[in-house]
């Protein structure tokens, strides 16, 4: 069985659909039973994946929250209860909802414009709880799990308190 | 006893470290004497002008111990790792 | 330039995460100037995906709606208008949130399950209005764009009438 | 004047028919007045043992004419493509 709540920090740009691809396949992996008829496998795996997705990629903007060139973002995080925050809060959000699984994503370091920073994937039975899922849980990380974004600009770093609204 | 303080982003820039081992005398320390006990205000834009709240924990400022979210009146016991968190901005 | 709205119907099996990367290249192809430099272009490229991506994937269920095993979902549609509808539903939609681009793929014909039935996929410049797009577009179709799904069980053929609850 | 009729699903396998080239001679024709002239509620299981609603339009059933939506009553002129479509269930 694979865990429902796939946490990844990774401070190397990555890219969003590969990422995904790779989950997809964790999740066929945990449905395949020792019984599985070898002609009808692949049929098996792909019915394995559950009825609805839902996904969100962020990627960094062109430019600074005051309009200016973005040369990078810093992303710093608190190594251990970053990765601890995220599995709480994805684990509390699948539970609520009633959600089969979630892939979580999230660049730190130096990221440059367009690359992707995050990632929120929620796998359901039923289109609601996904979407409801998945956006609780982009709206959670970006509130509750300890990151911290310094814009680069012109050669100044300027760190960013709070967030851009929904 | 020795608690393990740790600053981040904007907070460790101010003060100019990221750990520090601090011994404390007195009881019972919390995250919000210890803030006080280190002068983690100093150098802060808002809240220096005002007499006795120059040492006050800035609204919002967010207390962690053991790396998990805790009050900042939470008594502190001995070998805790206790983390000052400024404003979130993940995603 | 690309136009903001893509519409596909398919009467053949489509992998989700391959009609994304296709799309992204569209999106990406929409956006080189004449002006690119050749050593920058691959990082102007990547600049120009939207800061904010959601997608949603429906998947056929293993099952009919009262349970039985699902062996085929025959999916109807009327050519022509359902094109015609899903346009002006992505470019309503589009025009709302003030949204840069939507994706919509939709099977026709004979599915199995496990495969993808429906892809929507949107791209903004912030995460609100893709999120809240992207889940309009969603109920819009299912409920504005003439389809009609009949499921096969044990031979037998019912037609599925009205859509699960969001 | 001459009208396309056009069934689909449940509609289509219950008349029998999928689309039809249908001679109107009476004015005004509307969708309404098509379903009734077709005989289009035979066979439905609903609304068929009450006197007077045999031919009525039920409610579940939408019209598009010349592949957009429109209301039952609208007027239908010469060479349009009329059909009759049963509750949707995509995506």
């Amino acid at each position: 069985m694979t865990t429902p709540c796939t946490i990844e920090l990774l401070a190397q740009p990555f890219e969003p659909l590969q990422a995904l691809a790779a989950w997809q396949r964790q999740l066929r992996c945990g449905c395949e039973g020792p019984g599985t008829d070898r002609g009808d496998a692949s049929r098996v795996e792909q019915a394995c994946l559950p009825p609805a997705e839902a996904h969100f990629i962020g990627r960094v903007r062109a430019t600074t929250a005051s309009g200016a060139p973005l040369e990078a973002l810093e992303l710093e995080h608190y190594p251990g209860m970053t990765e601890r925050q995220l599995v709480q809060l994805a684990e509390g959000c699948l539970q609520r909802h009633g959600v089969a699984a979630a892939l979580v994503v999230h660049r730190v370091g130096r990221i440059l414009p367009g690359e992707a920073i995050v990632l929120v994937a929620v796998a359901a039975d039923r289109r609601g709880p996904a979407q409801r899922c998945g956006q609780e849980l982009l709206e959670a990380l970006k509130h509750e799990a300890p990151f911290w974004k310094r814009e680069w600009s012109g050669g100044v770093g300027g760190w960013v308190e709070g967030n851009t609204a929904w | 006893m020795a608690i393990q303080v740790r600053l981040f982003a904007s907070l460790r820039e101010r003060a100019g470290w990221s750990e520090r081992l601090v011994a404390v005398d007195g009881l019972p320390a919390t995250p919000r004497s210890l803030w006080r006990q280190l002068h983690l205000s100093d150098g802060a834009e808002a809240g220096t002008g005002r007499a006795g709240q120059a040492d006050a924990l800035p609204q919002g400022i967010r207390v962690a111990i053991n790396q998990a979210f805790a009050a900042p009146d939470t008594p502190l016991v001995d070998g805790d790792e206790l983390a000052f968190l400024p404003p979130i901005s993940g995603g």
